[in-house]
C-alpha cells in the first residue's frame, strides 16, 4: 500500500468532500474533514520517511508512463509543504469546529467543510503533481474553494473581498494558462521533468521567455507579491477565523512553492535568473513588500487587517530568499515559509478566539486583554515576538538564515530593508501588546463566555511549535536543507 | 489566400467586432447576448480548427449554460452599467499594453500556425495518442481516450472543479435568507412563461428528446464528438428549459431537489471509487486495465464509459442545482 | 514567416480586449463577461497550437492519417469547465453582493463600505 | 534540549552554570503559581534571590577552571554555550547579590505606593535577572545577543508598568531605542565578526586579533559601542531618562544595575575577548569612541546638574558614570580596564543605594524633586546617611569604593598619556560632586519646611539602602579582592 501513498494523500481528502455533502450533518462533515486532514498528514509523514534518503517517489496516474500520462512526484522539495499543509489542516479541524459554529449558520456548515476538504485537495494536488497543466487544474480547485470560503465571512465586505480575489485570481490563473500554453507550443510537453529536459535546447526562444514571464506573473498574483498583493488583506481579514487561519498558513505558501518548483525544476535557474532578471526583480519587489507591508500594518486599526498586511511583508522575506538562487537562499525561504506559516496561523487562530469572545478584533476592543484573557493574549504576544524575530523564536531563526544568505551575496540593501521591516514589526506588535497590557479593560473587553478548549489548545499548539522551532530548529532546518538540495541539486533542475 | 484562411479571418473579424461592442455596451442584457454570440462564433472557429469536441462543449456551455446564468443574475440585479470613470482606464491600458507587448514579442518565435513539424506535432506523445491508443484502448475518438484514460486525472480534477463550483453556489445562494427571498416552489416572475400554450406544449414535448440526446452524446462519446460533460450539460439544459417555462417548482416536480443534490456528489464518488478500484486490482489509481481481468482493452472501454457517466451525473447535477438556486432567488429590488 | 502568425495576432487581440474589459470596467457583471472573453480567446490559442494543415478532427477513421493534435482539445475541454465554474461562482457572489449593497459598481461599493465605517487598509 | 557536554570541566561543574539562569526562571514560575497569595509570592522570590546570590558567589572558586557548557547547536555552526570567566562572574555576582535586596525593597515600595499587576511585575523582574545571568555567562556573541534582547523585552513592560500615557510613552522610547541600536548596529556587527573570524566564541586575547585592518576594526568597534545601546553612549542615551517613569525598584535594579551594567559589561567583554586589548591599543581604532565617551561623560554630567527631578538627575548621572566604564575600555590598557571593571561594581552598589533612597523618600513623603528635600535629613537620618555614603562613592571620594575605580581609571589615562582625558575624568568627578552633594547639603543643613511630620519609610524600604551603603564602605576596604581576578585575566595573555 505504501506505493500508493502519493495518490492516496490527495484522493482521500477528495473523497471526503462529496461525503460531507452526502451526510449533510455538521458532525459527520467535521469528522470527514478531520479524517481527510489526519489521513493526508499520515501519508505525508510516511512519504517524508521514504524520501528522507534524498530519493524521489514517482507515481504514474492510470499507469500511463509520463509524459503520456500524468505523474505525481514526491521529493525533498515538496515534502515540507505536504507536512505543513496537512498539519495545519489538522489543527484547523480541531480549532474550526467551535469557531465555525459560532460564525456560520449551521445549515451551511457541511458545505463549508466540503469546501475545506476541496481546498486541502487542491493545495496537496498542486504540491504533488509533476504535470504543469494538472497543477493549473488543482490551482483552480484550491482557488475556487477559497473564494467560497472567504465569502462566508461575517460582514458583507467579505463578499466583495471574495469577488475581488476571484477576478484577480482568475486573471492570474489565465496568465499561468497562457504561459503554460506558450511553453507547450515550443516543447510539446506538459510533464515537468520532460520539460526540464527539453527546455535548455529552446533557451533564447522568445515565446518560451514570454511563457515563463506569464507563468511567474500568474503565480506572483497567487503569492500576493507586492505590488500584486491587493487582494490579500481584505481576503484574509474578512474570511471566517478558521478559514483565515488555514489560508494564511497555507495558501500563499503553496503558491510560493509552485513558483520555486517552476523556476528551478521546470524552466531552470539558467533561464529564470540568468537570461531573465528575475533575481533582481524579485529582490527589489521583496524589499518593497517588506517595507510597504510592515508600514501598512502599523496603521491598521483592526487586528486581522494588521496580521494580513504583515503577511504581505513576510511574503517579501520568502521571495527575497529564493530570488538569490543560491542553496542558502532557497533554504532560508523554506525555513521562513514553514516558520511564518506556523506563527501567522497561531496569530489568526488567536484572533478567531477574540472574534468569538469579543465579537470584534478592532484594536481598541483589545484593551486590558492581558488581564481579561491572559492565555489568548499570551499567545498573541509570544507569536508576535516571533513576527518581530526576537531571538529564540522561530522568526529569528529564519531571518538569521535569510540574513546570512543575503550577506553572502552582498545584498546589503535588501538586508537593510529586512532590518527596517523587522523594526516596523516591533512597532505593530508593540501596539497590540501595549493596548492589551497597559490599557484598562473597556466595556467590550469584559468578555462574554469562556474560550472553547479546542480553540485554545489548537492555538497554543501552533504557538508552542513556533517557540520550539525557535529554540531547536533542527526539524525545519533539515526539511529546508533537503528541499533546497532537491530543488537546486542534480536531482531537481 | 486559401478558403480556410478566409473563413478564419471572417470569423475572427466577427469575434473582434463583438468583443469591442461588448466592451462599449452599457446595456448588460445585450452584452450578455453578444457574449453568447461570441461563444457561438468561437465554437465554429473550433470546428474549423478540427476541435469538434471543444466546439460542442463551448456551444453547450458558452451559449447555453453561462448565458442562462448571466440572464438569471441580470434578472435578479440591475441590467444597466454605469459609465466607467476615465481614471479606471489608465491602469487597464498599461496592463494591456504590457501583456500584449509580451505576447507579440512571443509570437515572433511561435511555431508556424498549422505546421506539421511543430514541437507539439513531433513530440512522442502525439504518436501514442493518435496511433498506439488504437491498440491500448481502441477508442476511435482519441480526444475521449486522452481525456478519460491517459489524462483521466485531469478530468477528475475538472470534475472536482465543477463540483467545487456547485458546492460554492449552494453555499452562497441556497438556504440562505436573502432579503425578500420567496418561498419554496415559486419561481421568479421574470422566468415563468407557462402562460404561453405553445411553449408549454413544445417544452413538454422536447424534454424527453433532449434527455435522450443527452444519453446519446454520453454513450457516443467514444466514437464521435461528445462525452460525459457535454451530455451532462445537455441533460441539465433540458431541465433548465423546463424550468424557464414552468418555473422552478414545475421543474422540481420533474426532478425533485434532493435528487438533483444527490447527483452532485454521486458522480465524483463513482469516479473516485473507479480510480480506487483500479488501485485495488493491482494497478495505479485510475488504472482501468485491470477492470476486465485479462482484457485490458475491454477494461479501458468500461473505465472510460464509467468515467463519462460519472462526469455526466455530477455535471448535470451541478448545472441543475446552480440554475435552480439562481432561479429560486428573488430580485432584491 | 509573419504570414503564418496572423492567427496568433488575432487571438492576442481578442485576449487583450477581454483583459481590458476586466480591468477597466467597474461593473461586476461586466468584469465577468470580460473574463469569459479573455478565457475563450486563450482557448482559441491552445486549439491553434494543435491544428495541422489539412488535418481532420482527431477521431480515427480509415483512410485518414493527418489528424490535429488531440491533447490541446482535452486541455481546453478541462479549461472550459474551469471557466464556467468560475463564472457560476462569480455570478453567485454578484447576486449576494447586490443584495448586500444594492449596487454592482465597484467604486460605489467601496464608498458604501467606507460610509458604513468598516475599516480597511488605511 | 540538546545534549549537555563539556570539554574541560567535569559535567557536574558545567551544569552548575545553568543554575544561575534556572533559579530566577524558577522564581518566575513560582510567582505565577502563587499569584493569588501575595505574601507567599513575595517571600518566595526573596528566598530564591538569596539562593541565587549564594550560588553565584559559590562559583568563584572554580572561576579559573574554564568551565564551559555547550547547551545545543542552535543554528548551523552556532551553538548556545555558557562559560565561566571572572569578568562575567563579577557582573553576575553584582546582579545576583543586589536582586534579593531589591526584592525586599520593592515589596515595601510597591505595597506602600499601591501598585497593581504585581504578579506580572515580579515575574518579569525574575525573567530580567535570568536574562542578565545568561548575558553574564554566555560564551559567544550569539548566546550573549539572545540574553541581551530578552533583557530588553522583559524590562519593557516594567518600564511601562504604571500604564498611564507617560509610562506607555517612556516604554516606547525605551523599546524602540534599544531595539534600533541592537538590531540595526549590534547584530550586523556580530554577523560581520562571525564572517571575519569564522566564529563568535569569546577568546582570551581577542577573536579579531590580526584578522582585520585598523579601518575595519575602528568601524566594528564603533558599531559595537553604539550598538550596545544599554551602555547609554550618546546619542543613544535617551532611553535611560525615559525609563525613569518606571517604579523606583525597577529604576534601582534594572537601570542602575542589571540593564545598564549589562550594557557596559558587554562593552568590556567585547573589547577584551573580541578585539583584545593589544589589538585595540595599537593603531587608533578607539580614538573616536574614546572622545564620544568623554563627551558623553561631560554632557550627561551637565544635564544631571540641570535636572531637578531626583530620579532624572540620577539617571543622567548614570549615563555619565557609564561613560567612565566605556572610557576604561577604550583606553585599552590593563589598569584602565581594571578600573572600568571595578567601576562597574562600585557604581552599581552606589547608584542602587541612591535609587533606594529616592524610593524611600518618595514612600515617606511622596517627594520626587531635589528642591523639595530641604531638611529631610533630620526626618530620615538613616536614609540620608546611606545617601551620603553612596554619593561620596559615586563621586570617588573616600570612604567610598568608587574612589579606587576612578583612581585606576586616572592611572590608566596617564599610562596611555592622555592628559586631556585625565582632565575629563577629574571634571566628571567635579560635576558629580556638583549634582550629588547639594542634595546632601539641602537635606541636612536646610531647615525642614513646616508641614505634616513624618519619620523614616517602612523598614523594608530603609534597610536595603543601609545595607548597600555599607557595601560601598566595604568596597573601599576590599576593592582589590574584587578586582584581582579581573586583573589576572587582563594580564594573562
Amino acid at each position: 500500500m505504501t506505493a500508493e501513498l502519493p495518490a492516496l494523500q490527495v484522493v482521500i481528502p477528495l473523497l471526503c468532500a462529496p461525503l460531507c455533502l452526502l451526510f449533510r450533518s455538521r458532525t459527520a462533515a467535521w469528522l470527514m474533514f478531520l479524517l481527510a486532514a489526519l489521513a493526508s498528514l499520515g501519508c505525508a509523514v510516511l512519504m517524508a520517511g521514504q524520501v528522507a534518503g534524498g530519493d524521489m517517489l514517482r507515481y504514474e496516474m492510470g499507469g500511463w508512463e509520463p509524459p503520456v500520462g500524468i505523474e505525481y512526484v514526491i521529493a525533498g522539495f515538496n515534502v515540507p509543504l505536504l507536512l505543513l499543509v496537512s498539519t495545519i489542516a489538522v489543527v484547523v479541524a480541531v480549532y474550526g469546529r467551535r469557531s465555525l459554529e459560532s460564525e456560520i449558520s449551521s445549515s451551511r456548515i457541511p458545505l463549508l467543510y466540503a469546501c475545506l476538504c476541496l481546498n486541502l485537495t487542491g493545495l496537496l494536488g498542486i504540491v504533488s503533481t509533476g504535470d504543469v497543466f494538472n497543477a493549473f487544474v488543482f490551482l483552480e480547485i484550491a482557488s475556487l474553494s477559497s473564494y467560497a470560503l472567504i465569502a462566508m465571512g461575517k460582514g458583507r465586505r467579505a463578499l466583495l473581498a471574495a469577488f475581488q480575489y476571484l477576478v484577480i485570481g482568475t486573471v492570474g490563473a489565465v496568465f499561468i494558462l497562457i504561459g503554460v500554453g506558450l511553453t507547450y507550443a515550443v516543447t510539446g510537453s506538459l510533464n515537468m521533468a520532460d520539460l526540464a529536459a527539453r527546455l535548455p535546447d529552446a533557451y533564447g526562444n522568445r515565446a518560451l521567455t514570454a511563457g515563463a514571464v506569464f507563468v511567474f506573473v500568474g503565480f506572483a498574483v497567487k503569492m500576493a507579491v507586492f505590488p500584486l498583493h491587493g487582494w490579500l488583506p481584505d481576503a484574509y481579514a474578512e474570511a471566517p477565523s478558521a478559514v483565515s487561519t488555514f489560508l494564511a498558513a497555507t495558501g500563499t505558501k503553496v503558491a510560493i512553492y509552485a513558483f520555486m518548483r517552476f523556476a528551478f525544476t521546470v524552466f531552470g535557474a539558467a533561464l529564470v535568473f540568468e537570461r531573465l532578471p528575475l533575481d533582481r526583480i524579485g529582490l527589489s519587489l521583496a524589499s518593497l513588500a517588506m517595507l510597504v507591508g510592515a508600514a501598512a500594518a502599523c496603521f491598521q486599526t483592526d487586528l486581522k487587517y494588521l496580521l494580513a498586511w504583515s503577511s504581505v511583508a513576510h511574503v517579501g522575506y520568502i521571495v527575497a530568499g529564493y530570488s538569490l538562487a543560491t542553496v542558502d537562499g532557497v533554504q532560508a525561504s523554506y525555513l521562513h515559509l514553514i516558520n511564518h506559516a506556523v506563527i501567522k496561523g497561531s496569530l489568526f487562530a488567536a484572533a478567531g478566539i477574540l472574534m468569538l469572545r469579543l465579537g470584534s478584533v478592532r484594536l481598541e476592543a483589545l484593551s486590558g486583554l492581558g488581564r481579561t484573557m491572559p492565555w489568548t493574549f499570551g499567545a498573541i504576544a509570544v507569536a508576535g515576538l516571533g513576527l518581530v524575530g526576537v531571538p529564540l523564536t522561530a522568526g529569528f531563526v529564519s531571518k538569521w538564515a535569510l540574513a546570512t544568505a543575503l550577506i553572502d551575496e552582498g545584498q546589503g540593501l535588501v538586508l537593510a530593508a529586512m532590518l527596517v521591516s523587522s523594526l516596523l514589526a516591533v512597532v505593530y506588535t508593540g501596539r497590540i501588546i501595549e493596548i492589551g497590557w497597559f490599557r484598562e479593560p473597556s466595556g467590550s473587553t469584559a468578555a462574554a463566555g469562556t474560550t472553547p478548549v479546542s480553540m485554545g489548545v489548537a492555538t497554543w499548539a501552533l504557538v508552542l511549535a513556533s517557540l520550539y522551532f525557535g529554540v531547536d530548529p533542527r526539524l525545519p532546518a533539515s526539511l529546508a536543507d533537503a528541499a533546497a538540495s532537491a530543488l537546486l541539486g542534480p536531482g531537481g533542475g | 489566400m486559401s478558403m480556410f484562411v478566409l473563413m478564419n479571418l471572417t470569423l475572427f473579424g466577427i469575434l473582434a467586432a463583438t468583443a469591442v461592442t461588448i466592451s462599449r455596451l452599457r446595456a448588460l442584457y445585450e452584452a450578455t447576448m453578444l457574449t453568447a454570440l461570441f461563444s457561438l462564433v468561437s465554437a465554429s472557429l473550433f470546428v474549423l480548427m478540427d476541435a469538434v469536441d471543444v466546439a460542442f462543449t463551448e456551444a453547450a456551455v458558452g451559449v447555453g449554460i453561462s448565458t442562462v446564468l448571466f440572464l438569471g443574475v441580470l434578472a435578479l440585479t440591475r441590467s444597466r452599467e454605469d459609465v466607467t470613470p476615465r481614471i479606471r482606464q489608465w491602469p487597464a491600458r498599461v496592463v494591456v499594453l504590457l501583456a500584449g507587448g509580451m505576447l507579440v514579442y512571443a509570437s515572433q518565435d511561435l511555431p508556424r500556425f498549422e505546421g506539421a513539424t511543430t514541437p507539439v506535432q513531433v513530440h512522442p506523445v502525439t504518436d501514442v495518442y493518435l496511433r498506439e491508443s488504437q491498440d491500448d484502448i481502441g477508442v476511435p475518438n482519441t480526444v475521449t481516450s486522452v481525456l478519460a484514460s491517459y489524462r483521466a486525472h485531469d478530468t477528475l480534477g475538472e470534475l472536482v472543479v465543477i463540483f467545487t463550483a456547485g458546492v460554492a453556489v449552494l453555499l452562497l445562494l441556497a438556504s440562505s435568507p436573502g432579503p425578500g427571498r420567496r418561498e419554496e416552489g415559486e419561481g421568479p416572475a421574470e422566468l415563468v412563461l407557462a402562460d404561453y400554450r405553445v411553449l408549454r406544449v413544445i417544452s413538454k414535448l422536447l424534454l424527453p428528446f433532449i434527455l435522450l440526446f443527452a444519453f446519446y452524446v454520453l454513450f457516443h462519446g467514444e466514437y464521435g464528438p461528445g462525452g460525459g460533460f457535454q451530455a451532462g450539460v445537455i441533460f441539465a439544459a433540458g431541465f433548465v428549459l423546463y424550468g424557464l417555462v414552468f418555473g422552478v417548482d414545475g421543474a422540481r416536480r420533474v426532478l425533485p431537489r434532493p435528487l438533483a443534490w444527490a447527483m452532485i456528489p454521486l458522480g465524483i464518488l463513482l469516479y473516485v471509487v473507479l480510480g480506487l478500484a483500479g488501485m485495488l486490482l493491482g494497478g495505479e489509481f485510475l488504472d482501468f486495465q485491470g477492470l476486465r481481468p485479462g482484457d485490458p482493452q475491454a477494461g479501458q472501454h468500461l473505465g472510460i464509459l464509467l468515467v463519462e457517466t460519472s462526469v455526466g451525473i455530477t455535471v448535470a447535477g451541478v448545472m441543475v442545482a446552480v440554475f435552480f438556486s439562481f432561479a429560486s432567488r428573488r430580485a432584491a429590488r | 514567416m509573419s504570414g503564418s502568425l496572423y492567427v496568433y495576432w488575432l487571438i492576442f487581440a481578442l485576449m487583450m480586449i477581454g483583459l481590458y474589459i476586466v480591468i477597466s470596467h467597474g461593473n461586476l457583471v461586466k468584469k465577468l463577461i470580460g473574463l469569459n472573453i479573455f478565457q475563450v480567446s486563450v482557448f482559441l490559442l491552445y486549439i491553434s497550437f494543435g491544428k495541422v494543415r489539412d488535418g481532420s478532427a482527431p477521431i480515427v477513421k480509415e483512410g485518414i492519417d493527418t489528424y490535429s493534435h488531440p491533447l490541446p482539445h482535452v486541455l481546453i475541454l478541462t479549461a472550459i469547465v474551469v471557466g464556467v465554474a468560475t463564472t457560476a461562482l462569480g455570478l453567485a457572489l454578484v447576486v449576494r453582493i447586490f443584495e448586500a449593497y444594492g449596487s454592482l459598481e465597484e467604486d460605489l461599493l467601496h464608498e458604501r463600505d467606507a460610509a458604513s465605517g468598516v475599516d480597511g487598509p488605511s | 534540549m540538546g545534549e549537555l557536554s563539556s570539554e574541560w570541566a567535569a559535567a557536574e561543574n558545567a551544569v552548575a552554570l545553568l543554575i544561575p539562569v534556572a533559579l530566577p526562571l524558577l522564581a518566575g514560575g513560582v510567582v505565577l503559581l502563587l499569584r493569588h497569595h501575595p505574601r507567599a509570592r513575595e517571600s518566595a522570590s526573596v528566598l530564591v534571590g538569596v539562593a541565587l546570590g549564594a550560588v553565584v558567589l559559590s562559583l568563584w572558586p572554580m572561576v579559573d577552571e574554564e568551565v564551559r557548557l555547550d547547551l545545543w547547536t542552535w543554528l548551523p555552526g552556532i551553538s548556545l554555550s555558557l562559560a565561566l570567566e571572572p569578568l562575567g562572574l563579577l557582573f553576575a555576582s553584582v546582579a545576583a547579590v543586589l536582586w534579593p535586596l531589591t526584592t525586599v525593597f520593592s515589596v515595601g515600595y510597591m505595597r506602600s505606593t499601591r501598585q497593581e499587576n504585581l504578579t506580572r511585575f515580579y515575574f518579569l523582574f525574575a525573567l530580567a535577572i535570568a536574562a542578565a545571568m545568561w548575558v553574564a555567562l554566555s560564551a559567544n556573541l550569539v548566546t550573549l545577543f539572545i540574553g541581551y534582547e530578552v533583557l530588553t523585552f522583559a524590562t519593557w513592560p516594567l518600564v511601562s508598568h504604571q500604564g498611564d500615557p507617560a509610562g506607555r510613552r517612556g516604554g516606547r522610547t525605551y523599546l524602540v531605542l534599544l531595539l534600533v541600536t541592537s538590531m540595526g548596529l549590534l547584530l550586523p556587527a556580530i554577523v560581520w565578526t562571525g564572517l571575519l573570524a569564522g566564529t563568535t566564541e569569546f577568546q582570551a586575547g581577542g577573536l579579531l586579533a590580526d584578522r582585520a585592518g585598523p579601518g575595519v576594526l575602528a568601524v566594528l568597534f564603533a558599531l559595537y559601542l553604539f550598538g550596545i545601546g544599554k551602555a547609554a553612549l550618546m546619542p543613544f542615551h535617551g532611553w535611560l531618562p525615559a525609563a525613569m517613569v518606571a517604579p523606583t525598584p525597577v529604576s534601582a535594579l534594572l537601570h542602575a544595575v542589571a540593564v545598564v551594567k549589562a550594557g557596559v559589561f558587554v562593552v568590556l567583554k567585547v573589547s577584551l575577548y573580541v578585539f583584545g586589548l593589544e589589538t585595540l591599543a595599537v593603531g587608533d581604532a578607539t580614538t573616536v569612541m574614546r572622545w564620544v565617551a568623554a563627551a558623553t561623560l561631560l554632557v550627561a554630567g551637565v544635564l544631571a546638574l540641570r535636572s531637578d527631578n531626583l530620579k532624572r538627575r540620577l539617571a543622567y548621572s548614570t549615563v555619565s558614570q557609564l561613560a567612565y566604564v566605556v572610557l576604561g575600555a577604550t583606553l585599552a590598557n590593563d589598569v584602565a580596564f581594571a578600573g572600568g571593571a571595578l567601576h562597574m561594581v562600585t557604581h552599581a552598589v552606589g547608584k542602587i543605594t541612591l535609587f533606594f533612597c529616592a524610593g524611600a523618600i518618595f514612600v515617606a513623603c511622596r517627594k520626587s524633586r531635589v528642591s523639595e528635600l530641604d531638611g529631610l535629613g533630620r526626618a530620615m537620618p538613616w536614609t540620608f546617611a546611606a545617601f551620603t555614603v553612596a554619593a561620596l562613592s559615586i563621586v570617588g571620594l573616600p570612604p567610598g569604593g568608587g574612589m579606587w575605580s576612578k583612581w585606576l581609571l586616572l592611572l590608566g589615562a596617564t599610562e596611555a598619556d592622555q592628559a586631556a582625558l585625565v582632565a575629563v575624568l577629574l571634571a566628571g568627578s567635579l560635576l558629580s560632586l556638583g549634582y550629588l552633594m547639594p542634595i546632601v547639603a539641602r537635606a541636612f543643613f536646610r531647615p525642614l519646611p513646616a508641614g505634616p511630620v513624618h519619620g523614616e519609610a517602612p523598614l523594608s524600604v530603609v534597610v536595603p539602602p543601609v545595607v548597600t551603603a555599607a557595601a560601598c564602605l566595604g568596597l573601599f576596604v576590599g576593592a582589590e579582592f574584587v578586582i584581582a581576578p579581573v586583573i589576572n585575566v587582563v594580564d594573562a595573555p
